[in-house]
């Protein structure tokens, strides 16, 4: 540590999807700016949420949905730091031999999608509303990890989950794009709070999200740009 | 301080009155289910009077609708009929467990506890658990736990009930020594009479829950009142109406005594002063007799007769009778003892 | 007994104090839960039909992993008790594991065995047709698997309380050790054996993880309360409360009125 | 006693059988789960710093909940079982409740009462300045709400099923219900005792959504194997698997080297 | 089918040859501690032998590195010192638990219960729990219990001990005309003497474990050869060399008796064979003696003296005694019972 100025902490709520990304960019920010530590809280957008309206120490909150977003109360000025699109996984080798948006309709097929309530179910409706397809799912996942879990060990022959997490799965997982996905995007809102204990610093690391240097590894994890 | 208590519970119908003084020691007998494990029990606090009353002293322990003393905050010491003892602590544990309870340092009540172990034979036994023990020294342990606290009641559950004959020959003096000496009130429950008249300076006899009789334990053995005290003192007991010295039994038999008397009377007397033999006899107080069973003891043989009587034989007696065939009975009056009955 | 109150004495406040700090403990929470409810909102949410069927589902489902687990659970606590096993102490040890093991974690090994391409899995769909993930079946399995230690560790912990004379007894009136155990073993630790059936079925009830992993979440079929209830705790937090509400005043309204009939008093 | 094999005949098929498959269902999963662990991973994952943190966190947590469960839960198990209260059939469904509770709500609940702006935090606040949410200290109090009605539960059981006789010894010799209690009652129901710390620790030690919600998830303060676990999961699920195996494998370890210690064969 | 086992072990350091034949009783007598609880949870299967056998007819049941046949499977019915009944039954089904046990139908295995709850007097009781029983009553439940399942092997520790007097009687007597009957054989523990007299065909006495005397009851009641056997049926025992009628007692005294003998002797005599004077009487066999008790019986009064001896007196006999005084006793050459110590 410094030996100048006592280290100033800046604590981050973050949505779990986001825990690689983040952690990296942290670790930058916290190179590129001695006597800062920022301390990550990862956990899912909702607990989140409700651990700021009870009054959590938090100077940063970025979220994996607008809607939870929405519930803090507290947020100054929440801007899109960045979006993900959906993706359609399948298990390595395509046993059910998924070709497109057309075979969640197939009730012969085992389907994973979110549920509605979360964010990757929201958007997953709009794709295939616009992909005029009445799903036929096996199960509405509680998250997105729950659904590529489900892929990963072969139990459903196609799901529909997110970019990032196809990418994070590795080789037991394969993607196949699909035209629909653009009107799919889920935005990630990030703000500082507004009671935030170290305001100045949270406004710093928010930037730093935003700079170049912070869509760069956000790109790289798979997530595009707003 | 004196115990005076008036036991009322709907368990067992019971309904007694005890009184004991200080130093004294009151025996109650009676048969099994009688009620005597139940007053106990309300004389410790385990279980609630539904009338009467319990004092010790000036103190009230329980008198129903209002005052009720909780078991811990009685100075009674009380041997279960099961013993009870914790198998979790050692012999001697156990038998320091109730003087740790009242405050004792933990090394007095130790050395206490082994005195006292000392006391019904069982020292060399202090370190083990009482599974390893055998269920007449587990009874010794239970005596020595009770006793160790001192206290100004003691409750005593048939407590050589389960001991064999030597060894409570031995723990029955002890017992009998230390109550001598025990300046409390001591209860004690038993069906044995000979620890009734060993250890008892007044008897109660209850059955049913009622008391039958009571007194001295020497009067009560010679003027039994009812036929379970007549068989528990091992006496013969009729009844009859007695005019001078001629006595008309319940059955109509008419007897001889060489005691005047008049009115409801009991007539006892001992099993070896009943005669067997095949013909009638020529004197008095004889009648016609059935077996109904033959016990053989260790120097005598005893015959179970007809009306709830027994006769004890001698081996050279038995040699001349053939019990299955007819036999008539007669006693002398003078081996007859008789008494008011109440 | 007479009208009067005799007990044994007072209780005594260094087992009473911490008694109510405890309870309060447990019980606070549940205050505050009740004091955010929007009791407003209750009768509209609670006649909603996707709240009744789950909470129809989450009561069967409870009760039967709960017979699963009585039915297997009590005879393995038995042989933990009383066999003579080389290697109990591993077997106990290994019988705790689903209690350590994060329930998502516990699904997803659920799902290596009994999954589409689990060895299990592939056997019993060749041989009887039958597929656990995504049915009814799949959400008892999982909530049997782990609530089960819950029963086999409270019944092991009864059976060996219990005074083995009583056996020995039974052994010498002539009685196999299997009527020894249905008519004097288990009879005379039965206050156990209900206590450890309490806490399976309401941890089978409140059974979150294990189920949606290896179970999914469908509506009508594997949506159970506590499903239910995370769901609506991502778009509606005041919406999760009432269904909480609702799943405890089942639980307690169930359990208070069963408990007791079992034991007594 | 002598080498001889000499058991009281042979073990019933009719219990051995399904204590097999009951035995089966609950190890066959973890089974699973070990021919996936990827082993090669094992070493470096293990010394990772993360890890090494997390799981020591774990057992000083797990363990300090089981100490405040223990305190505050046997007393309660023991008013529960002996004391002559009224309501005690609704105190004992309520303290069954955090069992049926989903934990994540579980989390909020505690949250609403003990967070920074709930009655009981507030006051924490101002007269201690303590804040229990996303402390260490917050782990252990949301661990021990939800693994304490699991001792609280079988405590109690073991109690009823006690002799209240030997009980009734220990008053007659003048011992106070309170030293009845800790010098004879607690020793007699010990293996009860036992079974419901080992289900309380193990329930701790595996807790994860009421602490993740109350404590949150700071490495190093509040995050716990399984919160580990989850966030491994999100990024690469072959390390979760890595991880629940450790946290598995410790979990084993202590059990069959501790339980047996206190309780004997 | 006859028993014959050896049962060696070392818990009690038990070393007990016992053999039964159809329809005999032993009985096995012995103080607290003896092992006799141990030898019969032997028989019964309940404790593995270390050493020797146990055979039923053809059958081994227990024999040492190879063979043992469990508690359920060996015909046999046991009675224990605590009665060990299940408390969760009523007391019919206590009883017709074996008999269910042996796949005897239950409304059969219901009204054979209910006849031997009728034997024992306790029908009555048949729906109550064990828990509102009295002692006594909860022994002739299991009395009952054994008895019902009429097994080969028949194991009875203290089967009488918790009964009170009057019962006693009643439950001996028939439990003396079911074992007369009862066609296997028949174990019984007891340290009552008169149980031994009544119930036993042949008597087993053993102390630590190992056997000291064996015989037929009224044989070994009569000839003694231990203290503590004398002291059980009531005798006083003394050892010393014979020579013709001239006995050297081992304290050196000099005694005549009426019986001729040579070598190692017992001499045994009844307490009420003893008179006591203030002065040396004139006859041979006196000594003097020091009070070390005093025991008030119904009709005597025990007095303990040195030596382990004991004197019965009567009322009057003891009315001319100063107990505290120098005393004198004697016996009658007449009264000795002389035989060879073994
Ligand atoms: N818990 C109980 N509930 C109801 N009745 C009971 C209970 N305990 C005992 N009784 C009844 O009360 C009566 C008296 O029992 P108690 O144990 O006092 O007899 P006791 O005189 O001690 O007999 P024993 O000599 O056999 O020990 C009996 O008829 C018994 O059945
Ligand atoms: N479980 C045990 N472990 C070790 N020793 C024991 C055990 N049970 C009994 N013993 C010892 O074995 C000896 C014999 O005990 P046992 O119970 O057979 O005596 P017993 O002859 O039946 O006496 P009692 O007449 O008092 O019932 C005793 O010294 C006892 O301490
Ligand atoms: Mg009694
Ligand atoms: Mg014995």
């Amino acid at each position: 540590s410094s030996s100048q100025e006592p280290t100033r902490t800046v604590t981050v709520f973050a949505a779990a999807s986001l825990t690689e990304v983040f952690t990296a960019i942290g670790k930058d920010f916290e190179a590129a700016n001695p006597g800062v530590r920022i301390t990550f809280n990862f956990a899912g957008s909702s607990a989140l949420a409700q651990q700021i309206n009870q009054g959590a120490p938090a100077d940063v909150f970025a979220s994996a949905a607008p809607a939870n977003m929405k519930q803090v109360t507290d947020a100054l000025a929440p801007v899109t730091f960045t979006r993900n699109q959906l993706e359609i996984a399948v298990p390595k080798g395509n046993p059910g031999k998924i070709t497109g948006l057309a075979d969640f309709g197939d009730a012969n097929r085992k389907i994973a999608l979110c549920a509605e309530q979360v964010p990757c179910g929201a958007a997953a409706k709009k794709a295939l509303a616009a992909a005029g397809v009445t799903g036929a799912p096996d199960t509405l996942e509680q998250d997105v990890k729950a659904a590529l879990t489900k892929v990963r060990l072969g139990e459903v022959d196609a799901a529909l989950v997110y970019r990032t997490d196809v990418k994070a799965a590795g080789a037991e997982v394969e993607g196949i794009d699909f035209p629909e996905a653009a009107s799919a995007v889920n935005d990630y809102p990030i703000a500082v709070l507004g009671k935030a204990p170290n305001a100045a610093d949270a406004k710093r690391f928010v930037d730093f999200v935003l700079s170049d240097r912070g869509k760069t590894a956000l790109t790289n994890a798979g997530f595009t740009a707003p | 301080m004196s115990l005076d208590a008036l036991l009322q519970m709907d368990r067992a119908c019971l309904d007694l009155p005890l009184t004991v003084e200080p130093g004294e020691v009151v025996v109650v007998l009676g048969p099994n289910g009688a009620g005597k494990t139940t007053a106990l029990r309300a004389l410790a606090g385990l279980l609630p009077l539904q009338g009467g009353h319990i004092r010790l002293g000036n103190h009230v322990w329980d008198a129903p609708p209002k005052e009720f003393v909780p078991p811990q905050q009685r100075p009674v010491g009380m041997v279960f009929q099961d013993y009870l003892l914790f198998q979790h602590m050692s012999v001697l544990e156990n038998v320091a467990f109730g003087l740790r309870a009242r405050g004792i340092p933990r090394h007095t009540a130790r050395s206490r506890a082994l005195t006292w172990l000392e006391t019904v034979g069982l020292a060399d036994r202090a370190r083990e658990r009482p599974s390893a023990l055998s269920g007449g020294q587990a009874q010794r342990v239970a005596l020595a736990r009770a006793l160790a606290t001192e206290p100004e009641l003691l409750l005593l559950d048939e407590p050589l009930a389960a001991l064999d004959a030597a060894t409570r020959l031995r723990v029955r003096a002890e017992l009998a020594r230390h109550l001598r000496d025990f300046p409390g009130c001591t209860v004690l429950v038993t069906h044995d009479p000979v620890d009734a008249m060993a250890l008892g300076d007044r008897l109660v006899v209850i059955e049913d829950g009622q008391v039958t009789q009571t007194g001295a334990p020497r009067d009560v053995a010679q003027h039994p009142g009812t036929d379970y005290i007549a068989h528990l003192v091992g006496l013969n007991l009729v009844r009859g109406k007695a005019n001078g010295t001629i006595v008309t039994l319940d059955n109509g038999d008419t007897w001889m005594t060489t005691t005047a008397a008049s009115g409801a009377i009991n007539v006892a007397f001992a099993p070896t002063a009943i005669r067997l033999s095949h013909t009638r006899t020529q004197g008095p107080n004889a009648w016609q007799v059935t077996v109904t069973g033959v016990e053989q003891h260790a120097h005598t043989t005893r015959v179970h007769l007809d009306r709830s009587l027994s006769a004890d034989l001698s081996p050279t007696a038995l040699a001349d009778l053939d019990l299955d065939g007819p036999l008539w009975a007669s006693v002398d009056p003078a081996d007859l003892r008789v008494y008011k009955s109440r | 007994m007479n009208g009067r109150r005799v007990s044994r004495g007072r209780l005594p406040a260094v087992l009473v104090l911490p008694a109510l700090v405890g309870l309060a403990f447990l019980v606070l929470p549940l205050v505050g839960l009740l004091l955010r409810t929007p009791w407003a909102e209750l009768p509209t949410r609670l006649f909603s039909t996707g709240v009744g069927e789950a909470l129809q589902l989450s009561l069967l489902c409870a009760s039967l992993a709960t017979v699963v687990c009585v039915v297997l659970g009590v005879p393995l606590a038995w042989v933990l008790a009383r066999g003579e096993l080389p290697g109990r102490r591993l077997i106990r040890a290994l019988v705790t594991v689903p209690l350590v093991l994060p329930p998502v974690v516990g699904g997803v090994a659920l799902l290596l065995v009994l999954g589409r391409r689990g060895p299990v899995g592939e056997l019993l769909d060749s041989w009887f047709g039958v597929s656990l993930p995504f049915t009814t079946a799949g959400v008892v399995v999982a909530e049997a698997f782990v609530a089960m230690p819950f029963l086999v560790i409270s019944v092991e912990g009864a059976l060996r309380a219990a005074d083995p004379r009583i056996e020995e007894a039974a052994a010498t009136l002539g009685a196999s050790r299997w009527l020894t155990f249905r008519r004097v073993t288990l009879p005379s630790v039965m206050p156990g054996v209900v206590a450890g059936t309490v806490l399976c079925w309401a941890r089978a009830l409140g059974e979150f993880g294990a189920t949606i992993t290896f179970a999914g979440n469908f509506p009508g079929e594997t949506t159970t309360m506590p499903l239910a209830v995370y769901l609506a705790l991502e778009s509606d937090p005041q919406a999760a409360i009432v269904l909480s509400v609702v799943l405890l005043a089942v639980s307690v309204a169930v359990l208070a009125s069963l408990r007791d009939r079992w034991v007594g008093g």
